[in-house]
Parts: structure tokens; sequence; C-alpha cells
């Protein structure tokens, strides 16, 4: 019965969604209207160059603005900056600005400010930058106030990929210079470039911006006002948007298979675009340091005794592909050809066999990623997998505190992470495999303890590569030593959705997806 | 005693209460595990030990135990309740602006689980025996022995989803700029749901309350006088056994007073309403110490006052404790 | 209208019967008297013997499970049984008044006064707001009451027990009943507060012409009060009669019984006790308590014992007569040391015990001991009452066969079968266990024994067996006791001395003699005067039994 | 017995009875009646009740059997909910018959202390103390018993306290028993009836406080409990009811189990209550 109500409402959608097809298929954009989002988990602050959290990035990446955007083949786009050009020794990076820009205090924005972001904000604040600022940035100048250049001290190919929002958002000098940056009061007002303005915040509940009227792109944006509302239960979330309090749902704002039932409404569209930059691919962490995990032949075990495609399909509704190895499949230099790890139990018994290796003798403690309900699930999946080698598995509950403190400090057998690929391995992938980078104190480094001299050395040649080529090659050789070794049990590139009404036009259009300023956005009436 | 000294001495008594809960909790939540600059850090996108170290020393997280908490003490003395490590605000502003929000929800629920609950329970009581006292009986029952969260999600299934009748979520419509009485009818449509999941299983407790209470006074002698005197058994229950039946009603009420901000916990994560609560969970999730301590510290203290307008209440309405003392 | 010989009410072959499972069929069976107007018709009986059920028959009063199943209450010729509830509300009230044991409980604590009268004039539609308040003033004028215009507004628990007793009566007499039905009406009040209640229960009835039936189970009070009696055994009316008959010629030998053992003050030898050496000297005891306080009021302060000095030697019956709140439980307390002392001495073979500490003095325990008033409350309800008497002598060092074996000796020498020794205390009636309580004290072979109020929960023919065996006991075991009690007749009957305590002090302190037939204190005579059914000799009415006996 | 005569005759008390036997049977047996772990995936997932004749109750997201969660679940509820009121009552009992027996300073100081305790919201307290050391069945049922002890501690000392003045007591100081002597021996039996009602109800409120604690994710990870199933499945609540509706019932009905039993015990230890029931 119910079934038939849905195939006629789905026929009925079809219908109507046809015909207004043919009716407004060559529609311009309108202006004026409220666009309403999710801000899930409510951020704690917006200003972007201190948090880098999702939801921190998704509004405050209507407020601030970075050098530069990345399309969804990731090649680098104008933002603030209008162009740019670099030297053929790979040393010098020209940037000229956008013109008339204003901060929205009316203050004008020049390049003073970029470089007051680059070499004292961020250079402070923010650990990737200050990472990339230290080894690789010689100056920063800035010959006329449109103009900032960059020169290095070596060449570094994935220079042109750290000026995304979430990397490198420029902050109003005026406001921040000589100041306590995270007591700043300006940190709840934040001022940025962007198209929208804060205008008020009523925590737990939502967060209101409205247009910004002295835009520099004339006559945008097109929208008046958005809210991003604070829903904590996911169930809620499904049924905000179901019910049209909401228009869009961003990736992760509601379970998978909700997406899977919201997607078939009529009026709604969805993609799994706009996270080509970000690329997040899960991985399962196993603790180098000890046994069982020291040896190879265990890790490779754990591989093939994991069935991914289940993982995908059953526990993340689909959304996401089963991952080859370090790089995701829309990131630069991504290989194929690595050794595989299909789900074969018999194989992977026969590994453990080989390695000698009483799977009784080595409890091990299983951590999951706090983060909900699917990663609960694949936790007790794992579990259960790990459980049939002959592994005694005990599901260590934390909140995310303990989680980031125990990863933090090595306190774990077995964890799971996803990690932002930004693009370029050298951004976000190489950082998980490099013995210098086995720190303690941050849960996103080298964690596990994966040490091997000609990692090391490949990824530091193809991060000074001068020409695409080189670094193609060093990453394809260094792709295969890491996925024979399992330095990380990789399990899926995830895909997150957006889902929006239909009426909602030009919502994803870049690499950076819901984190692009929105000045391009509008409703149709 | 006069009222004016009772209340003073039951203030004293009660600012030692708050400090005893706030000492209380401090140390509990400094003995566990789990680093709040190493969450931040972590935050961040990444963080190395210097950037840790950096954030330890801007909280105050590398002083011993005893002097962080004299600090905070001396903060909250006067009225300073720290700083949110993550939210980036006074702890104060924080709860400030959410707390209305739970004050609103718990008492109504509050409301309307005693008003509720006597009238069902005076009813039962009255017609001890018949089907209406069996109905009501099992019901309560039934609502005591059911978990908060479920009842919860069953109601929004139901009344929003099934019937669409009440909004899901939220405190009111937002953006749609209600001012005045319309806003009020928005919030209270959107209070029904909270406040009757958060009530029903207090008003169970205080239906059940009601009722041996009131068969239990029904035993006293004076009921007996009452009835020696030709009083009518309507009048009866009126006038001598309500009063008498109701007074450790409101004593035990306004001592659960605090419980109802536990079970707003669940309610308010439930139907998205921006409470305290909530922010309580959060910051727990996210080890922001200084909010948690700030919302035990005013739960604390709400629990405190009303508890202490009961005790004045009760010494208004029986004339005993006043000389008892 | 009525025939004027008629009686006011009449019971008639009224039986009630009980729910099954309980140690007899009926509560009340076949008991049939009748009440005229203008006189009072003691009902009395000891408890358990149902004369409390036809008045709770009477108001339509009696606890759900108890239903007349046959008989009839006819009032002024109607059936109560019969009425329906609303007719029986308009007459309760109106017509029959209830004056209740207890006053505190009987009244709401919530409502003053004023309104708790004015409501049986308001539920019966008697006059207006007005009218009605003159004629509660008019009302506590008249049963006595000092200041009415201020003690109107005020709440019951601001009153003390005679004043309750009187708003009761008050209450009961706004609408000037035909009949009113006192249960007990005296039982809780002390004794002058007793003859001061009985006085006004007279004179109103004489006043007003009313018909009383007064429930009691004091012989004395009756004596004093009553026109016709009724006597009333395990649910069965055993006699009735004019008082003259029933109290000074009973027929009915539980009646003669009943009498035989009122206690009353009868010359026995003085036993020469005073050529031994103190076992106890009490020197200058104090206690004060104190409760409340706070920041600004003083703390209301209470000489509970004030400077009280005695000495008494073994063999010797030390009585400390007293009303409530006069101290003489305290005392009882202060001298075991349950209780901290504020000042003075108590000197137990010489050695002062007060200074010592609780574990110092454990050991000296033994040599004192208690038994307690409450003979249902004094007994652990979970232990045996071999446990109950072993507890002591195991507690002291004796070994367990040893203690048992005593144990088994003192049940025989209390009068218990040895059987009782595995048994629990519900299995026994109140005189029995304070039997049990008895042989607890001995178990530990005393030299001092304090009795504090151990006979008056008891009824009358069970506390004159009580008496006897601590008497008895007394002579056996050279055992000094002090006796504490409220009743100066039971003091009178078994004490050497009398010690006559009033607000904390020792006002009086003789021999019985003096006490009862010279009293020096201004207070000890308004005691005796207040002792109930003086001017009535039981001895006397049943001399034969007496004789019989011995 | 004639106690077990007059619980016997309240026929609420024993539907209770019957229900909780049957969950402790139940609880007892899971390892017999579904050898195979709950956390295994054995069917399809979202196998709806009945669909597939194996799995009468349906299956999960995982193609776990429900009825295996809620045949393991009771036992961690059940565990979960004796152990920590066994230890709430230790704790309640000690520092109450302390404070009721000595009174005086120590009374004030003790329960002063339990004051605080019952300042915090007891659901909220143990929320924290769970989350801080980390949700584990230990720590859970640490937690529950910390937040629930107050009302037991208040209880005996005001059964202490009024027994204290009891004759019994008296006479058992008279007779030179010891302080710790008299509290075990001649008050404790006699406080006990209270202490085993109210703790038979605490039994049902420690099973619904760890289920909500499941349900906010703060269980134990390594046993499967009603209040968990709840919150795994409270997003497919419209997808799959079957995954959310049956734990929800068997906690109701083990929780109104108890408390009948509850109920019934109380009437059966108070017989002269017994005229008040209807």
């Amino acid at each position: 019965m119910k079934r038939h109500v849905n195939l006629l409402a789905a026929a009925a959608g079809l219908l109507c969604a046809g015909l207004m097809g043919t009716a407004y298929a060559q529609e311009t954009p309108v202006k004026g209207g409220t666009l309403n989002m999710i801000a899930q988990p409510e951020p704690p602050m917006l200003m972007v160059g201190l948090n880098s959290q999702g939801p921190t990035l998704y509004v405050g990446g209507q407020i601030y603005q970075s050098l530069l955007t990345y399309g969804t083949d990731l090649k680098p786009l104008p933002s603030l900056a209008k162009s740019w050009t670099i030297s053929p020794d790979g040393l010098t990076y020209t940037f000229t600005l956008q013109d008339n820009v204003k901060w929205h205090d009316g203050k004008p924005f020049s390049a003073d400010d970029v470089i007051f972001t680059a070499d004292k904000f961020l250079r402070e604040s923010h650990p990737r930058w200050r990472l990339i600022a230290t080894t690789y940035v010689e100056s920063i100048t800035a010959p006329a106030p449109n103009q900032v250049v960059f020169k290095l001290k070596k060449p570094f190919s994935a220079f042109l990929h750290a000026f995304e929002l979430s990397s490198f958002p420029i902050i109003p000098k005026h406001i921040y210079d000589g100041t306590d940056y995270r007591t700043n009061p300006a940190n709840q007002t934040p001022i940025g470039t962007g198209p929208f303005k804060l205008k008020d915040w009523k925590r737990g509940s939502y967060i209101h911006l409205v247009r910004n009227e002295d835009y520099w792109k004339p006559g945008k944006p097109y929208l008046d006002e958005l809210y991003f509302r604070i829903i904590p239960d996911a169930a809620s979330r499904a049924v905000a948007f179901e019910k049209g309090t909401v228009d869009v749902l961003r990736g992760g704002d509601v379970e998978g298979f909700e997406v899977r039932r919201l997607v078939k409404q009529k009026d709604v569209e969805n993609t799994t675009s706009g996270w080509e930059a970000y690329a997040p691919l899960v991985f399962m962490q196993m603790n180098l340091r000890n046994q069982p995990f020291s040896d190879k032949r265990i890790r490779q075990a754990v591989m093939h005794a994991i069935d991914r495609e289940f993982i995908v399909k059953n526990i993340f509704f689909g959304l996401g592909k089963v991952a080859t190895g370090p790089i995701a499949s829309t990131t630069l230099y991504y290989s194929k050809d690595v050794p595989t790890y299909p789900f074969d139990m018999a194989r992977a018994k026969k590994l453990v066999t080989e390695s000698g290796i009483n799977p009784a003798d080595h409890p091990i403690r299983l951590m999951p990623l706090p983060y909900g309900a699917m990663w609960d699930r694949m936790s007790e999946y794992v579990k259960q997998q790990l459980e049939q080698l002959g592994f005694r598995v005990t599901i260590q509950g934390t909140d995310a505190g303990g989680w980031s403190q125990n990863t933090a400090d090595f306190n774990f057998d077995l964890t799971f992470n996803f990690t932002y690929q930004y693009g370029d391995p050298a951004l976000g992938v190489a950082r998980h495999y490099l013995s210098s980078n086995v720190i303690k104190g941050t849960p996103y480094g080298n964690n596990q303890n994966y040490v091997n001299p000609k990692v090391d050395e490949l990824f530091t040649a193809a991060a000074g590569a001068v020409s695409t080529e080189d670094a193609a090659r060093a990453y394809a050789e260094v792709q295969k030593i890491i996925v024979d070794d399992v330095a990380l049990g990789w399990l899926f590139e995830m895909h997150n959705v957006t889902v929006n009404r239909k009426k909602v036009k030009n919502l994803v259009t870049t690499g950076i997806g819901l984190n692009q300023y929105m000045d391009e956005v509008w409703i149709s009436k | 005693m006069k009222t004016l000294e009772f209340a003073v001495q039951r203030l004293s008594k009660a600012a030692l209460v708050v400090v005893g809960v706030v000492v209380l909790n401090f140390l509990l939540i400094h003995l566990a595990p789990g680093d709040p600059a190493s969450v931040l850090a972590g935050e961040a996108g990444a963080g190395d030990a210097k950037f840790i170290a950096q954030l330890r020393a801007q909280f105050g997280l590398d002083q011993p135990l005893y002097v962080q908490l004299w600090t905070y003490l001396k903060g909250v003395l006067t009225g300073d309740l720290g700083y949110s490590y993550r939210n980036q605000v006074p702890v104060a502003t924080l709860i400030l602006e959410r707390l209305p929000a739970t004050i609103l929800l718990t008492g109504c629920a509050f409301i309307f689980s005693l008003v509720l609950g006597i009238a069902l329970g005076v009813l039962a009581a009255y017609r001890r025996g018949s089907i209406i006292d069996s109905a009501v009986m099992t019901g309560a029952l039934i609502f005591y022995a059911t978990p908060l969260f479920w009842i919860a999600l069953m109601a929004v299934l139901v009344f929003s989803i099934n019937l669409d009748w009440l909004p899901p979520f939220d405190m009111e419509t937002i953006g749609a700029g209600l001012t005045g009485w319309a806003r009020a009818l928005d919030i209270a449509h959107h209070l029904i749901l909270p406040t009757v999941t958060l009530g029903l299983f207090f008003t169970a407790i205080y239906t059940r309350l009601t009722r041996a209470s009131i068969l239990e006074v029904m035993d006293l002698d004076f009921v007996k006088t009452a009835r020696a005197k030709g009083v009518p058994k309507a009048r009866i229950i009126r006038r001598h056994v309500l009063r008498n039946a109701i007074l450790p009603i409101f004593t035990f009420a306004s001592m659960q007073a605090g419980q109802l901000v536990g079970g707003a916990v669940l309610t308010e994560t439930v139907f998205a309403w921006p409470g305290i609560g909530r922010l309580m969970f959060d910051a727990l999730m996210q080890r922001d110490y200084p909010v948690l301590l700030g919302v035990f510290l005013v739960t604390a203290i709400v629990v405190v006052i009303v508890n202490l307008v009961a005790d004045l209440l009760y010494r208004v309405v029986d004339p005993r404790i006043e000389a008892a003392g | 209208m009525e025939m004027p010989r008629a009686p006011l009410l009449s019971v008639q072959n009224l039986t009630i019967p009980l729910p099954v499972g309980l140690d007899r069929r009926y509560a009340v069976e076949t008991i049939s008297y009748d009440l005229h107007a203008g006189e009072i018709l003691c009902v009395v009986g000891e408890s358990g013997s149902g004369k409390s059920m036809t008045a709770n028959a009477v108001m339509g009063l009696l606890p759900s499970y108890l239903k007349p199943s046959s008989g009839r209450i006819l009032f002024r010729g109607r059936d109560l049984l019969t009425m329906s509830e609303p007719e029986l509300e308009r007459e309760r009230g109106r017509s029959v008044a209830m004056v209740f044991q207890e006053p505190l409980s009987a009244l709401n604590p919530l409502m003053t006064v004023r309104d708790q009268i004015a409501e049986v004039m308001e539920v019966h539609g008697e006059g207006d707001a007005m009218t009605r308040d003159q004629r509660v003033l008019d009302l506590l004028n008249y049963v006595g009451l000092p200041d009415p215009q201020i003690l109107r507004d005020a709440y019951p628990f601001r009153l003390s027990g005679g004043q309750r007793q009187r708003v009761m009566i008050a209450m009961a007499l706004a609408l000037e009943p035909a009949m009113l039905i006192a249960d007990e009406p005296t039982t809780a009040l002390d004794v002058t507060t007793q003859a001061q209640i009985l006085e006004l229960i007279r004179r109103i009835q004489r006043a007003k012409g009313m018909g009383v039936m007064f429930v009691t189970h004091d012989f004395g009070v009756v004596a004093d009060i009553a026109d016709r009696v009724v006597v009333m055994e395990r649910g069965l009316v055993v006699e009735q009669g004019t008082a003259d008959e029933v109290l000074n010629r009973p027929k009915h030998p539980y009646t003669r019984r009943l009498i035989a053992a009122v206690p009353h003050r009868e010359a026995h030898a003085v036993r020469a006790a005073t050529g031994k050496e103190p076992l106890l000297e009490v020197k200058d005891l104090r206690k004060i308590y104190r409760s409340g306080g706070g920041f600004f009021s003083k703390p209301r302060v209470v000489n509970a014992v004030n400077n009280i000095s005695f000495t008494l030697r073994r063999g010797e019956t030390l009585g400390i007569v007293g009303e409530s709140g006069s101290g003489k439980s305290t005392l009882g307390r202060c001298i075991l040391k349950l209780t901290d002392v504020d000042g003075g001495q108590v000197l137990f073979r010489g050695r002062d015990v007060v200074p010592l500490s609780a574990g110092a003095f454990r050991p000296m325990r033994k040599h004192m001991q208690m038994i307690f008033q409450d003979p249902f409350a004094s007994l652990n309800p979970r232990q045996t009452i071999g446990r109950i008497l072993t507890d002591g002598p195991v507690a002291n060092g004796v070994p367990y066969n040893q203690a048992e074996a005593r144990a088994r000796e003192l049940l025989d020498l209390v009068g218990l079968d040895a059987s009782a020794f595995d048994r629990y205390p519900h299995e026994f009636s109140g005189g029995q266990r304070q039997r049990v309580g008895i042989a607890r004290a001995l178990a530990l072979e005393p030299e001092l024994l304090v009795a504090d109020e151990s006979v008056s929960a008891l009824d009358v023919s069970v506390q004159a067996q009580v008496l006897e065996l601590l008497q008895d006991l007394q002579r056996r075991l050279d055992l000094a006791i002090i006796f504490i009690t409220h009743d100066l007749r039971v003091a009178a009957q078994i004490c050497d001395r009398i010690a006559v305590m009033y607000r904390g002090e020792i006002v009086e302190n003789g021999p019985p003699e003096q006490i009862f037939d010279a009293p020096r204190h201004a207070y000890t005579q308004r005691l005796i005067a207040a002792i109930p059914g003086r001017e009535w000799n039981p001895r006397a009415a049943v001399i034969d039994l007496k004789e019989k006996q011995r | 017995m004639p106690f077990f005569l007059r619980f016997a005759r309240n026929y609420g008390a024993l539907l209770g009875l019957a229900i909780l036997v049957l969950v402790v049977m139940v609880a007892l047996l899971a390892p017999l009646l579904f050898p195979a772990s709950p956390w295994q995936s054995v069917g399809d997932p979202f196998l709806a009740p009945s669909e597939d004749p194996s799995y009468p109750l349906g299956t999960d997201m995982l193609g776990r059997d429900i009825a295996a969660g809620l045949a393991y679940g009771a036992r961690v509820s059940l565990l979960v909910g004796v152990v920590s009121t066994a230890v709430a009552v230790v704790i309640g009992v000690t520092l109450g018959a302390l404070a009721g027996f000595y009174g005086g300073r120590a009374d004030d100081l003790l329960m002063r202390f339990t004051e605080f305790f019952q300042t915090i919201p007891a659901f909220a307290m143990a929320v924290v103390l769970v989350a801080i050391f980390s949700p584990n069945i230990v720590s859970i049922t640490l937690a529950i018993a910390v937040v629930s002890w107050p009302p037991v501690a208040r209880l005996v000392r005001a059964e202490f306290l009024s027994l204290r003045s009891r004759e019994f007591v008296q006479a058992a100081i008279v007779v030179g028993q010891t302080g710790p002597r008299i509290m075990l021996t001649q008050i404790l039996p006699n406080a006990i009836s209270p202490i085993i009602v109210t703790a038979s109800l605490m039994v049902a409120t420690a099973i619904l406080t760890e289920s909500s604690l499941s349900f906010l994710g703060l269980g134990d990870r390594n046993m499967m409990s009603w209040g968990f199933m709840i919150g795994a499945a409270r997003t497919m609540l419209r997808e799959a009811w079957w995954m959310s509706v049956f734990p929800g019932v068997a906690i109701l009905l083990t929780v109104l189990a108890i408390n009948l039993i509850g109920e019934g015990l109380n009437d059966a230890m108070n017989p002269h209550l017994r005229g008040r029931k209807g």
C-alpha cells in the first residue's frame, strides 16, 4: 500500500520536474530569498583562522575568503587573488589581488592583510601553514598594494594547493595585529571579506548571516539571508529537510540510509561532487609499535579479513568507494598500480599462521572514532571479523576528547580515522607516513609509527620536484611500497552527498563544495 | 523563628551546599583522564607538542590542581565562571544564553507534571478500587517504567511525523520573525512535545505519591473527626485531606527539581531544545570543563533556590513548621 | 413525639464479625444496652473487649472491613444501621457528637480552632458566618478555655493536651446534640487534666441533659462519672447495671476480677531497708534540653532534671511519680547513662558513673538494668525470646551455653513456659512480653532495676500480676528498684518511698502514707485530689474475692 | 509463611515475578538460545519480524539478530541493575546508619555530604562520571551506584534515627552491647524491609539509567544492551521500527515487573498498609 503511494508520488514528482525543467531551463538568477542549512555539530566559533572544523568552515566560509579556490578537477581558481604567476624555477609565486575589496567593517583590504595572515597570524596559529611556512617560505613581500610575492627556499610542488579556505583564510590585520588572537573579542563578531555578514548567533539554535551590501563582486550575492540551524539529533535533521525547514543537507548531516530515502523525494537533487579538494579517506590505524601489528603479515591478514565492500554497502549505505591505497582516486598523483587486498578469510588465516603469532596471546583494544552511529557499526563489524581470526578484541569506547588524547599519546592498538587530502599528497597524505611526523600530541600524524627511510626519501623528492612528471613518478613508487607494507589499513573513500531542494541553484560549483562562499547561489521562486 | 531569620539561615546553608557541589565537581572532573588542550589542538586540524603546551599554559592547565581550584573559586565569587576553551566565550555568557530555554522547559514540565499528577492522584484516591483508579494507576506504572528517550522518540514519530500536529524540534520557528503574542504562541506550540515527554515520568511519580499520601491522610484521626461532624466525603477530601496530603508532595517535588535537569539532557537532545542540558552534554564530549562546571554550578543554584522557595512556602502553608524551627 | 421513657439509644443484639483469620470470630456478639437522655453510661472493659466498637458503629465510623451482621442500633427509635450515608451525615454532629482519645491527632493540624468548630455548623447549614463566629466564641468560653478571642485563631499544635480536648468538646457541643459519645477522652491526658475534663463533661451533661456514652478502661473514672455501667469482655456484655451495683456489688466473676486488680493503696509493711548500705546515691543531678536556636534566637532551654538528689538502698523501692514532662523518665535515663548529664553525680556503690566514657561504663551496665514501658516496642521483633535473653549475658562475656541455661531458668522464674525460648515476641500477649522484659533485666543479675512506666501500657488485670511478680522478685533477689510512674495508685501499692516530681524537681519525698494522707506540697495535693475514684474502695467491693485468694 | 501468602495475594506482584523470572531465564540461557555472539551478522540486514522465520524479531542494519540482542541485553540490564543497586545500598546503609545512630556532628557532616550529591541532578552526574572515566561496564555500574545512594542513606538514617530511640535498642544499650553490634543485630534487621523495598525499586531505576546512558552512546561497547539497541536504531525508527520497539518493550516490561514486585514486597512487608489497597 505504502509502496504504491510512494510510486505515485514519485511519478507525479517526475512529471512536475519534467514540466518545470522545460519551463525554466533557461531561467536567469533572481535576487532575494533565504537559504536554510544545518550546522552540525554547532561550530564553537566562526573564526576559520583559529578553528578549521567542518561546521566552522561551512559557516565561516561565507564570511572569510582565501586567496584561491579549486575546481572539482582541483585546478586553482581565483578568489581574493585575481591572478597569479609562478617563476620557472618554481621558487617565486606572485599573486595579484582583487580590486575594491572591503572588510565587513568598511576598512579596505590590501596586500598588508595577506602578509599579516601569512607571516604572523597563521604562522602562529595554524599548524599546517606553520609547517609549510617554516620549511619552504623564504620571504613574503608586497611590491604593490595589490600584489603579494612568496619567495621559496626550495621548490614545493604542492605550494599552489596551500591557499584553500581551511589552509589559508585571509585575516584582517587591523583587527588582529598586536592582540592575543585567541582571546580577541572579534572572534565572536567575525569580520571578513565574504558575501555574507554575521547578523546574530543564538547558540544552540541557529546562526544567522545576512547579505554583505558592499561585497566586491557587483550585484552579488543573490541571497538575502542564510540560516544555519543547530539540530543535534540526526533523525530530527532528516525530518527538518523533509518538512522543508532546511533546503540543504551537507554530507554527514543525516545518516546514510536517510540520504537514500531523501534523494528519492521529488524536487530534490543530490551530488557527491564538492569534496574533491578534501577527498576524505577512511583508514584503520594499527599501532606498529607492538605485537601483533608490528608484523606486516598480520596487517595484511587484517586487510584480507575485512570485507570493505560490505562496509561501504551495509554500513555506509553505498556512500563511498573502496580505497586502494593512501591516495584517494580524486587526488593528484593517484596510482592504481599497487598490491590489492580482496576479502579472503582463508588467505587472512593463512597469513596469521605464517606469522607464527598466536592471536589469542594478543588482546586488541579497538578504539572507535566517536563520530556517530556508522562509525560505531564499523567498529563492531571489524571486531567481529578480527575475532574470526582468533583475536580477542575489546571495544574501548571514548568521547571525542578521549579519542584525540589516546591517539595523540599513541595509547591504542587499533583505531579509525579519516584524512583530508587537500588536493596534493604533500599536503594531506605524506603526513601520515613520514617518520619525521611521529610526534606525540596530535592525532593526525604518523601515530602508528610507520618508519621506512625509502618512503621518507620518495615523499621528499616528490614534494621538491619541479616538474609534475618527476613528482608523479615518485608518488607512484611510494604508493606501491606503502600499500605492500600496509602502513595504514585503508578502507574507503568517503562520498559525502550534498542533498538540496532543486530550487536552490549553483550550490556546488567547486572542489571545496559547500565551503565555497555562496555569492553565486540563488533560489528560484 | 521568624521567617526572615529562617531565610537567612537557610541561605547560608544553601551557599555552603553550592560551594560543596562546586568543589566536588571540580575535583571529580579534573581527576578524569582526557586533556582539553589536546582535544582542542586536535580540532585545530593538527597539533604539535609546543602548540599543546602553549594552550595548556593559556588555560592554566599547567598549574597544580589546588591552584586551579582556588582560582576557579575566586572567580566564581566574583561572578566569573571562567572562559570556554572551545567556544572562546565567557562561560557565564554561554550559560545565560541557554538558561532561559531550560528554565522554560523544565518549569513547564514541572508544573505540568505536578498539576496533572496531583489531579490524577486525587481522582484515583477518591475513586479507590474503581476502574478509574485501576486505569490511572496502571497508566502511572507504565509511564514510570518507560524510558524517557523512548517516549520522546515515539512522540515524535506519532505526533510530528505521522500526524503532523506538533513541531518535532526547535524552540520556535526560526526566521519567521514573529513578535509578541504570535511568538509566544509559536514557542508554546514547540513546547508541547518536550514538556509532555519530560513531564510524563514525573507525572507518574506524583500520581502515585498523591494517591498514597491521600489514602494515608484519610486514615488519620482528624478525618474521622470530620466524619463525626457530619462533613460529606467530597468536602472532607477538599478541605481536610488535600492540604495535608499535598504538602509532602510539594516537598518531594522541590527535591526532584534537579532531576528534571537530568531529564532535560535527554529531552533537549531529541527535541533540539537550546538549553543547558545539551550544553552540558556537548561540553562534556568536548572536555570543555569550565562550561561543564558552570552548568553544574548554575543547576545547583537553581535547585537550591527551588528548595528554599519550597521551604518558605511550606512555612507559610503549614503553621507547625515555624514553631518547630 | 417520643415516648418519655423510651431510651435515647438502644443497641439491640448487635453482632459485628471480624475478618477471618483473627483470634476470634466476632468483634462484638449479640450485645444489647440502652442509653437514656440525661445519663452517663460508662462502657468499660480491657483492651480488645470491643468496648469502642459500638461507639464507632453508632457514628457509622467502623473501618470498611467491619460490617454489623445482625442487630439494630436504634437512635430515637430509628435504626442507624439502615440509614443511608447522607442521612447519617445529617445526624452526625447535629444529634450525635463524638470526642476521641487523642485530641492532637483528632484535630486537623492545618485548620484554626475557629474554622474547625465553625465547620460543624457550616456543613449543617446552621447560621451565617457572623453568628457562627459568635457561637464559636461562646463555645470556647463555655468549655473554659482562656482568651477565646485569641485562642480561636490558633492552630491545634499551639494548645496543650487539655485545651485540645476542650476544643474537641466545644466542637461536639456546637449544635447541642442529644447524645455525646466519648471514646477514652481522658486516657491520653495527665491525671490533673483528666480530672478537669471529667468535671467538664459532667457539668455539660447535667446542664444540657444529654445522654453520654463514655468508653473507658479505668474503673476509677467510672466511679467518678458513671450513672450506669456496661462491662464488656471479649466482645460480650458480661454485666450491666447502675454504677453502685456494678462497682460495689459486682456479680460477674470477670467484673470482680477486674475490680480486684484496680491498683489501690494498701498498707503494706515497710521493709527494713534503712539499715543497709546505700546502693545508689544521686547528687545534684541536672539535665538540660536545648532546642532550636539560630543566629538570632536563643535556644529554648528546659531544665528536665534540676538538682535532684536521693539515696537508694538495696531491697528498697523508690517511686518516682509525676505527670508528663515532669522529667521523671529523663531522670531514669540519666541514671542509666542513656543520655548525657549536665551536672551532678550518680554514685553507684560509691563510684561516680557520670564522668565515665561509654566504653568504661559498659562493664558496669550489668549491675543496673531497666524494664521498659511498652511491651511491644521493648522486644526486638526479629529476635527469638532466647536470643533476647542471652544477648546481654553474651555481651558481658558469659559463654552461650551458660547464658542459655540461665535464660531457661529465668523464663520459669517470671512464669513463662520453657518453650518460649524459641518463639518470637509477636506470639505473646502484652503481659507475657513484659515478663520477658523483666527476665531480660534479671539475666544479668543486676542490683538495681529501673522500671520506667513498666505497667502503664498493661490492662489492669495484667498490671496487677506484673506488679506482684516484681514485688516477689524484689523480695527474693534483694533488688533496689526505681519505679517510675504517672499513676499514684500504682506507686502507692508497691513503693517504700515516693518522690513526686514536678517540672524537673522533686517537690515532695516520703513514704506513701505521708504522701497520700498528709501531702505538704501544693502540687502533691492537687495530684492526690485528681486521682480518679478516690471515694470508691475497690477492695471493699470484692473483699470476699480477696479473701478467697489468700 | 504468611509473607509469601501475602505477597502471592497481590496479582500484580505475581505477574511481575513471572515476567522477571522469564527475563532472568532468558538472560541466563542466552548462550544456549543464541550460540552466536549477538554482534555477529547472521542474516540479511533489515529483515522485518517474521520475514525470515529464523529471526522472529527481525535483524538490524548489519544483519544481527534482534532476539539475540534482547537476550544478551537482558544480562547487562540485570547485571548493572543489581550490582549498582547493591553497591549503592552498601554505601547508603553505611553512611545512613552511622549518621542515624551516632547523630550529632557525624550526622551533620554525613547529611551535608549527602546533600551535595542530591543537589546535582543524578542523571547528569551519571553521564559525566561515565564519560570522563570512559564508558565500560564497571564505570557505568559505579556511576549509577554513586548517584543513587543518597536516597538510601536518607531512608536508613531516618529508620536508624527512629529505631535508635525504640525501647529494644535502649534495652540493648542497657545490657551492654556495643554500638556496632547494636546497629548490626538490633537495628538493621528491623530496617531491612524498607531497604529491600527501596532497593528493588532502585534496580528498576538503575536499568532505566543504564539504558539512557547507552542511548546517549555511553554504554559498554563490548556488551549488547537494550539502551544501545534503541540508540543505534533511533535514526531508523521509520524504516525499521522493530529495531527500537522490541528493546523498548523489553525495558518497559522488565522495569514494570520489578516495580510490581517492589510494590508487592512493600505490601507484604508492611501488613498494616494492607487495608489501603483497593
